[in-house]
């Protein structure tokens, strides 16, 4: 394993400190227990928005974090969730009185961790909704099992939700509009490389020159199949073909199309998939309104991309233009 | 009798047995899960062994609040708060002031702490969770069976997580792709009966 | 080799589209001959600003065209500069009667095709201006070598550039503050991993498990030495003190750092690095003031790091400071 | 004397051997520069093949001229210029409306190309280029040498970069450690001279 560190143990710590180092205008970092947030929260009035996961995934959680977006995020340990505490202290340095979103991924650890900030949430009086993010169709999802993952969804959640705080909305309808982004979005990923957790020092998984893992989630567990690598238009099919058979996306829908690398994915093979997937998002009558092309949920120094679609709503559209400025997403008016 | 030098005993072996098997609780998770599990434990009860150093909780309760506040606000992922609610269940099944347990009420207070993972995290047994390893363990001592014979039961549901296909957690991802390996936390859950074993008078 | 291609031949082309796609509102595409522009382009009075070089160093170029920083940017093949027929006629489109700067990497190949671009451009009757960028420290400079190669100044001096181009400021003056700029600027880089050209297929190197390559350019080759991996903290003071050593920075000066990632390399370790490097910085002195940390001037697929420190002058803050809407970079008043 | 044909059939020949050894070239450049001079040079001499296709030059200069200009606006890199200005340089020392020339003539135009090659690119012998290849064939030829001879001291001047230091273009980056490897632009010069050979009547 080769990576730029210095201990293992220190990565998520010295990393945060480089974050605080680079964006001192826009966040702090606090330290005990761990948590980064808007450097001018608690907003008055405004509902708090709080995200948090595992570390690994950069620029998410903490590189959304700014105004327009994130009020706090709270990154665990590689590949591990946060810990109450962490959350806890997070939503009530940035409340400003009307209320908290929690914004949770459908992983075990993060749910447990997040149910149980938000029953000391619920103990200290602070109103607390949480919007739990399933919107990947690698995973079956049943009763009988843990569900669907959360991925790529979550950046649209987190931008379209923190728009939706800006513009004054309540507790109530910013998290009813983050459960309507999640209904309405779908993802699939695939790895053409493992990651490396820096605390295990090996692969997640070992791939031939010739295979990829399909189905992948964003912590270097394998995925649904392993299947021959194809090209990139081939591959962006197979991608999309469970995400457009799994909601009823409809000609004439308008959609946001998000094209995400994994971590070690070079921009120029992001544009192939992106170009590829417009072409078969077209073929399918969809409007691409919007779109996000970049590594924007990453696995370490996985290789690999995935592709969230989100049937847009007209209201959305807005929110989705309106400012943000963090470390990770920053327009004015329009995104770019 | 268990009193609180045998609980603190259990917690030093368990620290130990981490330190020496936490690459190979990572190795089990990365072949289903996500690599960190024997990271996790080891970082929770590592600071539990802080807290022990500067902190002498008075009775058997005081104890395992601690241990289990402390896994729930430093081990993150699934497994923090799921032993984490566990420690604090069973503290809280024993009376405030012991500072001695009997077996039995031990058992039961075990079997309490197990209801709570089970609360919180909705595995069943065969699940390919803890609680596979964790339930017949704590069966064996309801049935007055020694810690050894427990810890006995724990290998034995251990390895009965092999064949099969998660339901919970981060390997029900895999489906089919998780059988034939062992779930990382039911390997955890062995050792916690290793140490029990180790821990506690054989009677 | 794995990659999110098609055919090899066509992953400069099928880029191209799918950028085109991704920012219809701020860039146009233009294939016979290839090259982008900002979709404003010409501005009247406005210097217009021209770059490129050859593909696989994606966001740049064409990530940086848009307002406040390129007009127009040449993608060569990969590792390819571009030829001259494209570089005239990028020129000749955004020229709106200013002139045009044409922003060139030391690289014997950018130099000549764009040096005989200049040629026709002058008998074309268009004013232009080369600005040379050569900042990498890694390279003995001598007039009998191909001199320094151009590295991460370039990115610095396209957002400076482009703001005193916006600022109305003179064809001379545009050149002038970029030739200045370059003269401030060291960098140095070192790779984890080689690269993968996909028309060669095969990786530019092989390197153990515990080595790297110091000293690493942009296009694969081989860096200077190969040496032992080490800590995080030790390669980047490994970086720092020969461009620390180069030019002389001075206890007090004020510096814009940045710490670029090649490709493949994890954000959570560009944190790392850039926390190890504002620490080596403020021992010697600096005053970090402006600082710029992601992927921005990548090889494909390689894993590693490069840092550029500029020595920053008054006025430039202001520049670095202005808007700038790009794919790539994208700030209002103050960046984030 | 020279013909037309006999130009044409030197860039079939060019073209045929460049389809054949580009991973060879691209090979070369791998271990001192960037892996694409095989792709580079094929690009040109593949658009070439299609110019000529469309079009018929009338004479040797025409001919040549596209060539050099093909090569410009297609091949990018250093060696699209330095070939294009070769190509160009000769076709502008042959006379206009020339449809042969003879072999003296042929050399001095191929010597004007040259020094187009080192106007431009400022490469002595020695530094590690195509200039190490070229200069020595072209020497040949204005010494009345057959194509063939010629050939082989183009193959001599590549082997002989073998143990430089390169001290322009891409390798030169490099330094001590360019030193054991053959310039791929030396490698393709050799090219162009077998194919002279191969495309000339042995006179
Ligand atoms: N719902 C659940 N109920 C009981 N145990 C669970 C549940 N989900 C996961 N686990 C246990 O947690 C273990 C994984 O713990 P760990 O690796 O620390 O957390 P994470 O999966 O968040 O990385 C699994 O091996 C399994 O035994
Ligand atoms: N200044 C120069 N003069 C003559 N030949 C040069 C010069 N610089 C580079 N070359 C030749 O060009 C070859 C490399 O061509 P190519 O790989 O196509 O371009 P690039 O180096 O831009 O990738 C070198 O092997 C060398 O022979
Ligand atoms: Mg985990
Ligand atoms: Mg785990
Ligand atoms: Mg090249
Ligand atoms: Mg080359």
């Amino acid at each position: 394993m080769k990576a730029l560190v210095n201990a293992p143990e220190n990565v998520v710590a010295e990393a945060l400190e480089g974050m605080a180092l680079a964006y001192p205008e826009l966040l702090h970092v606090e330290t005990e227990p761990r948590f980064l947030r808007r450097s001018d929260a608690p907003r008055r009035g405004k509902v708090a928005l709080v995200s948090g996961g595992g570390s690994g995934h950069e620029p998410l959680h903490g590189g959304f974090v700014g105004s327009g977006m994130l009020d706090a995020a709270c990154p665990g340990e590689v590949f591990t969730s946060p810990t109450p505490d962490q959350i806890l202290a997070a939503a009530q340095a940035v409340n400003g009185g009307a209320g908290v979103l929690l914004i949770v991924k459908n992983y075990t650890g993060d749910v447990l961790n997040f149910q149980l900030a938000a029953e000391l949430l619920a103990a200290a009086d602070i109103p607390t909704e949480t919007v739990l993010v399933d919107d990947d169709v690698a995973v079956t999802d049943s009763l009988y099992t843990a569900g669907r993952r959360g991925v790529g969804a979550t950046v649209l959640i987190e931008k379209i939700c923190g728009a939706a705080a800006e513009a004054g909305k309540s507790l109530a309808d910013v998290a009813r509009i983050g459960r309507e982004v999640n209904a309405a979005a779908r993802s699939m990923g695939l790895a053409l490389t493992p990651c490396t957790n820096p605390q295990a020092g090996q692969p997640s998984f070992q791939l031939g020159e010739q295979e990829i893992e399909f189905g992948i989630g964003i912590h270097g567990e394998p995925g649904r199949s392993r299947i021959p690598l194809a090209k990139a238009d081939t591959l962006t099919e197979m991608l999309l073909t469970p995400i457009l058979a799994d909601l009823p996306f409809r000609s004439g829908d308008t959609v946001l199309l998000f094209v995400d690398g994994l971590g070690a994915t070079p921009l120029l093979e992001l544009y192939i998939v992106y170009r590829a997937a417009t072409r078969i998002a077209e073929q399918h009558g969809l409007r691409i309104s919007r779109r996000l092309v970049g590594s924007y949920m990453t696995s370490l120094d996985m290789a690999g991309v995935a592709i969230t679609l989100l049937r847009m709503q007209e209201d959305w559209l807005g929110y989705w233009d309106a400012p943000v400025r963090t470390p990770a997403l920053s327009w004015g008016a329009t995104p770019c | 009798m268990l009193t609180t030098t045998n609980l603190r005993a259990w917690l030093d072996c368990l620290h130990g047995r981490l330190v020496q098997e936490k690459d190979q609780l990572n190795a089990l998770d990365t072949a289903i899960g996500d690599a960190d599990h024997g990271s996790n434990l080891l970082r929770g009860f590592q600071k539990v062994q802080e807290k022990l150093h500067d902190n002498d909780p008075p009775d058997i309760p005081a104890l395992c609040k601690l241990v289990g506040m402390t896994l729930i606000s430093t081990v993150g992922g699934a497994s923090g708060p799921l032993y984490g609610t566990f420690f604090l269940e069973v503290g809280k099944s024993i009376a405030a002031g012991s500072t001695a347990v009997a077996p039995e009420s031990f058992a039961t207070a075990l079997a309490a702490g197990l209801r709570g993972i089970q609360r919180l995290g909705k595995a069943e047994l065969g699940d390919k969770t803890m609680v596979d390893a964790l339930s017949p363990a704590i069966d064996a001592l309801l049935a007055n069976q020694s810690p050894a014979t427990a810890a006995q039961a724990a290998r034995a549901g251990l390895a009965a997580t092999i064949p099969l296909v998660a339901r919970k957690g981060r390997a029900s991802y895999l489906g089919e792709r998780s059988r034939g390996h062992a779930d990382p936390g039911a390997a955890s859950a062995a050792l916690l009966f290793d140490c029990l074993a180790t821990a506690t008078p054989s009677s």
